[in-house]
């Protein structure tokens, strides 16, 4: 099998990569906008989990990979999609629960999955992917194609055994595969002190795999953790486990307004004032001297047209029709 | 009850007067699960009980559902009264070992020597657009589990007396609630009550047709039955309250009466509830039976997340009229 | 099958050398399992697979049930034909997450996209004096949901010819052995052969009564026939070899045919596999019934260890032939 | 709630509590050989596992507990039972399947309790009760009775994710438990450096746990590291990890006599030649004088005395009548 490293290929320099990843940050913000504003406008069926406040963590990390290497992915998924290469306007029609979708509208915001991006599946069972993360690494490495897989998931995952049981696994077979935990202090409305012992970090250590803790708010920095730990991976030194704080700017759930009784407002404001993902790139982009502002505020334009076209046409979209249902159980 | 003093409350206030009312009586009643204390679970069926009886007794749990369901095994076995919350149905697939194989066994394991007097509550249903992982039905495996009691309250009425009982029972039990009528307002006794586990409840008295219903078919069956008055047929709705222990007697007479019945539940109809109620009915009611049991439950599919797809998947109250009416011959 | 050239092989032999030949043929299939590589199981039933394919493919893991059964689901969506081996039916409890929410829905989840070719492989089965945790027989649970697979053999030929169809499924299937059928010998073809899946096979035929039997009870529902022709009774042996998806019109033939009907199944009967079975044909046969179809499973308690008090949980020869004789009203 | 102490009150002097542990585990040796005896002889059903080369951990351990704190012990539990306080005679005959038994006959080997002792069971699902005795912990703190739970189990539970989560609830919640991990190097035919990853302290350290290593053939050592971890947990200062190196002597289960394509015959010959925890200990007694040959002979010659009596007792007692198998499904 033969190894697809355009996208990587093309990284010549680390200007283009930053200006790269600004772009899909920002994507990933214009686009949870979207959601939100479909949601609240009762466009959209179900529940909504932004990712918003937590891009730089899709997109360091997906940063480092091949088109063909896997990820799983969670319950707050938009943003690994994105990161990962999916196109908007069937996103968002997944979403809708359209015909056009990712899915064909079986799937919904949490089971976004397509094999054309390596992505193995958004899934709504917390920790519920880590199997099939840690099982895509086993076939890649049997069948000897190179790929890597990265396992996405929030720091509540860590309260579900089948965690550390595939670490072991991974660690024994020394497998290509990566556990990015995101941790952005709350499962719904808990905080994480409250559910998680020890240090994290030694949970992943104890099992022999290689660890990192990173900002997860600087995308750079992101980057080259999750960069090393995914080459160590595809060199055959084992897996690794990647511990990103961060933090969701918006509730649980778009429905989720009323969130004093679990988190003050001024820590809200500290994380999206002094620590937003996006400021921090676009400062150190200008410092630097990579981009101008006109140029930023041009990439910003250029995206919002494209994500209000993606809106446009997953709301113009079909639903499927009702035969659909029976369709697809079995393959 | 119209001699009695009532309220009208909802189902999840009847939930939480159950609760509450128990453990004001019993100190060793008690609570664990996600999100259950300051935000009193996502449907906030729990709100206030933390305020009354404090984090001691209200503890929020790491997302650990096989780890504090199994502690919840031992705690019943040494003394208190555990009432986990297991925030969605479609989670009982990690909690399995820990019912199964333990919480049911240990009674008869141990020739009687120790007991495990716990609760599960959990929910059941669909149509919230919440996709495969959060719409499932899944309580037809606990019922076929000896050592287990499984109940499935269709009115506030019902849960609230049904779910004291289960509190005071000896053994493990299993308490599903149909999430979509949480809001559903009906009367309860100012006074105290309780239900027992294994009476089925005749919910609207009829000649011409039986509809056994279960949770939230129970609702569907009784809009049925007034579309079905309109065309001229009687039917009555039998709601056996608890799969295990079954009333089948209660099923049974009626069978006899009528001598027509649909069995109508919202888990899959395949090797689901309505298979074994369908064939408890005919074969106590072989010889007076008119046509054959007919069973409706969910489409054996995954649910579907679109919702044009979803609404297809579950019995309404339309297609429960025309199958009853086909049925009786009488179109 | 006269004119086929013919081996005897066990019933442990037969599932070997499915296993081999679909390995020799395909290299992508590869088994996980506790104890399956030099050991060969505690049932010895891999002997000499990991000698002939090594390591490599016939994978020892951790007692992790749930971790490499997610695994499995991974590799087999990204290129494997994982087989993994789960020592006792029993602990399908641990795995019904990475079954139930992972593997049966992925497929339909992600619009077709995705597809899971694996098989479970299990046991069930009483009568080995192994209590209640080692003795279950759980096949209603995954019969129950859609997506999934279920195969029963009942002969060292039907294990041999269905285990290699599973493999070759496009879907997860799930696949109970009777561990107490291991050393039965039958003979099997000298070809290559396989049997597909939702094919009901007539073990015998008969005319005055229909034994539909599945798995361990087949073998007793012919003993019981045996006894029966000698008390003038002509029965039919109809083993559905697949529960789902199940080969309704086989088994409402017979039932049309003989008009009285048991179901055995060693599962316990109660919201199990007979009441699917039961219910299929009281509908399906209702106008030709001249009695009501009797079924026979495990008595509803935990299957205890004392050998007097196990052999009574289950059908015997003597119970199902003492049950038709009354169906068929000769005493 | 008052604590039964008598057991930790006769403790006067080192050596009356070494001789008390000489005499338990003497008598843990004993009981398993005619175990091995009655099974060998093919009057003991299902299978056996024997405790033979471990005694030191299970007497250590629990010469540091009172009488009403609790234990959960394994499939390979007799050791665990007796050094609690369990009979040898009703164990015997729970072993055989009779009504003596501690379990009427309906646990068997892997599933004895005995509430008089504080034993919640033996349990044959690797890690099943790491739950339970978590939640006895979990009762005990909440009922204020001074009580602490040893979880006993093999070095192969820790594969079993579930081990994870209560070891995180148990330091959140800063439980009176004490996981006790018997490292005796295998799993069934497996060693256990091929499952396991990393470091295996480490796994409990992970999450805050006080985890301690010891030589588990040093029964000494044993009980001093033991009592620290359980009067600590008893003072409130959370749960404990005792990891115990140790050996099994014979096979997995009786019937396992061909081991060499697992572990080498050198192998068993060294523990059983320079490490046997009685040889040990005899030799430390009579060293510090604290015993002469005689006296430990005449030990010997008492408990064989009293072992046969009780073997004899089991094999003359009767089975339980057939219809107790439908008692105590329920509470
Ligand atoms: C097994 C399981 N238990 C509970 C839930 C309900 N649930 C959905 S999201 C969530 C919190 C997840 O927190 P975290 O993993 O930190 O992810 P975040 O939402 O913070 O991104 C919970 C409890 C679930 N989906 N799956
Ligand atoms: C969940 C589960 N998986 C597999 C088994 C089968 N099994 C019984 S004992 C055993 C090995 C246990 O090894 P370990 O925990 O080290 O205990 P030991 O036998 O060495 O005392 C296995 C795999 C089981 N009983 N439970
Ligand atoms: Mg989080
Ligand atoms: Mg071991």
């Amino acid at each position: 099998m033969t190894i697809i490293t355009e996208r990587s290929k093309t990284t010549t320099t680390k200007a283009e990569q930053a200006l790269r990843m600004y772009r899909q940050m920002l994507a990933i913000r214009l686009f949870e906008e979207r959601v939100n504003d479909l949601y609240t406008r009762a466009l959209m069926p179900g529940l909504a989990h932004l990712y918003i406040g937590e891009e730089a963590v899709a997109v360091g990390v997906c940063e480092a990979l091949h088109k063909d290497d896997y990820i799983t992915s969670t319950h707050r998924g938009h943003g690994h999609c994105l990161a990962k290469g999916a196109s908007p306007d069937r996103m968002f029609a997944e979403l809708l629960g359209k015909e056009a979708g990712y899915c064909r509208g079986k799937g919904g915001s949490m089971h976004i999955a397509d094999p054309a991006t390596g992505n193995l599946g958004a899934n709504a069972i917390v920790a519920g992917s880590v199997g099939i993360a840690t099982g895509a690494a086993f076939a890649a490495q049997r069948l000897g194609n190179g790929r890597v897989a990265v396992c996405f998931f929030g720091e509540g995952a860590l309260g579900q055994g089948s965690l550390y049981e595939v670490m072991n696994l991974a660690q024994l077979f020394k497998l290509p595969v990566i556990y990015v935990c995101e941790n952005n202090l709350y499962t719904e409305y808990t905080h994480f002190s409250e559910t998680t012992a020890g240090e994290i970090l030694n949970r992943a250590t104890a099992f022999g795999l290689e660890a990192a803790m990173v900002d997860g708010q600087d995308v750079r920095a992101v980057h080259e953790a999750g960069s090393r730990l995914i080459e160590r991976a595809r060199r055959g030194e084992g897996p690794g486990f990647l511990l990103a704080n961060t933090y969701r700017y918006t509730g649980h759930h778009v429905g989720d307004i009323a969130r004093e009784y679990y988190r003050p407002k001024a820590e809200e404001q500290e994380w999206k004032m002094d620590r937003d993902p996006i400021k921090n790139l676009t400062k150190w982009l200008l410092e630097q001297k990579l981009a101008d502002s006109v140029q930023l505020s041009a990439m910003e334009s250029e995206l919002t047209a494209e994500m209000d076209k993606a809106v446009e046409f997953a709301v113009t979209a079909p639903y499927p029709s009702p035969e659909e249902v029976e369709q697809d159980v079995y393959a | 009850m119209p001699e009695v003093a009532q309220r009208e409350v909802t189902f999840a206030q009847a939930i939480r007067e159950a609760l509450a009312e128990e453990m004001r009586r019993d100190a060793t009643v008690c609570i664990l699960g996600e999100d259950v204390a300051e935000a009193g679970t996502p449907f906030k069926v729990l709100s206030g009980l933390v305020e009354e009886f404090g984090k001691d007794r209200v503890l929020d749990t790491p997302i650990s559902e096989a780890g504090f369901t199994g502690m919840a095994v031992g705690a019943a076995m040494t003394g208190l009264r555990p009432v986990v919350d297991i925030m969605f149905g479609d989670f009982i697939t990690l909690t399995m070992d820990q019912m199964v194989n333990q919480a049911a066994k240990v009674h008869y394991m141990s020739g009687g020597r120790w007991k495990v007097p716990m609760v599960m509550r959990t929910t059941l249903g669909a149509t919230r657009r919440s996709a495969a992982q959060h719409s499932q039905s899944l309580h037809a495996w606990f019922s076929h589990v000896p050592g287990l009691k499984v109940v499935l309250p269709s009115t506030p009425y019902d849960a609230k007396g049904l779910l004291k009982t289960a509190i005071r029972d000896e053994n493990p039990v299993v308490f599903f609630e149909d999430k979509m009528m949480y809001k559903l307002k009906g009367p309860v006794p100012t006074e105290e009550y309780t239900i027992p586990l294994g009476v089925a409840d005749i919910k609207r008295e009829g000649n011409d047709i039986t509809l056994v219903a279960t949770s939230s078919m129970v609702q569907v069956a009784l809009g049925a039955s007034t579309l079905l008055e309109k065309a001229g047929i009687s039917a009555e709705v039998i709601d056996p309250r608890t799969t295990w222990p079954l009333d089948e007697k209660t099923l049974i007479d009626s069978a006899k009466k009528t001598s027509r019945v649909i069995v109508i539940d919202e888990g899959y109809g395949r090797y689901g509830v309505t298979a074994e109620i369908a064939s408890v009915i005919a074969e106590g009611a072989f010889y007076d039976l008119d046509a054959p049991v007919k069973r409706m439950g969910a489409m054996h599919v995954p649910i579907p997340f679109s919702p044009p797809l979803e609404d297809a998947t579950v019995p309404t109250e339309n297609s429960v009229f025309e199958a009853a009416r086909a049925l009786c011959n009488r179109n």
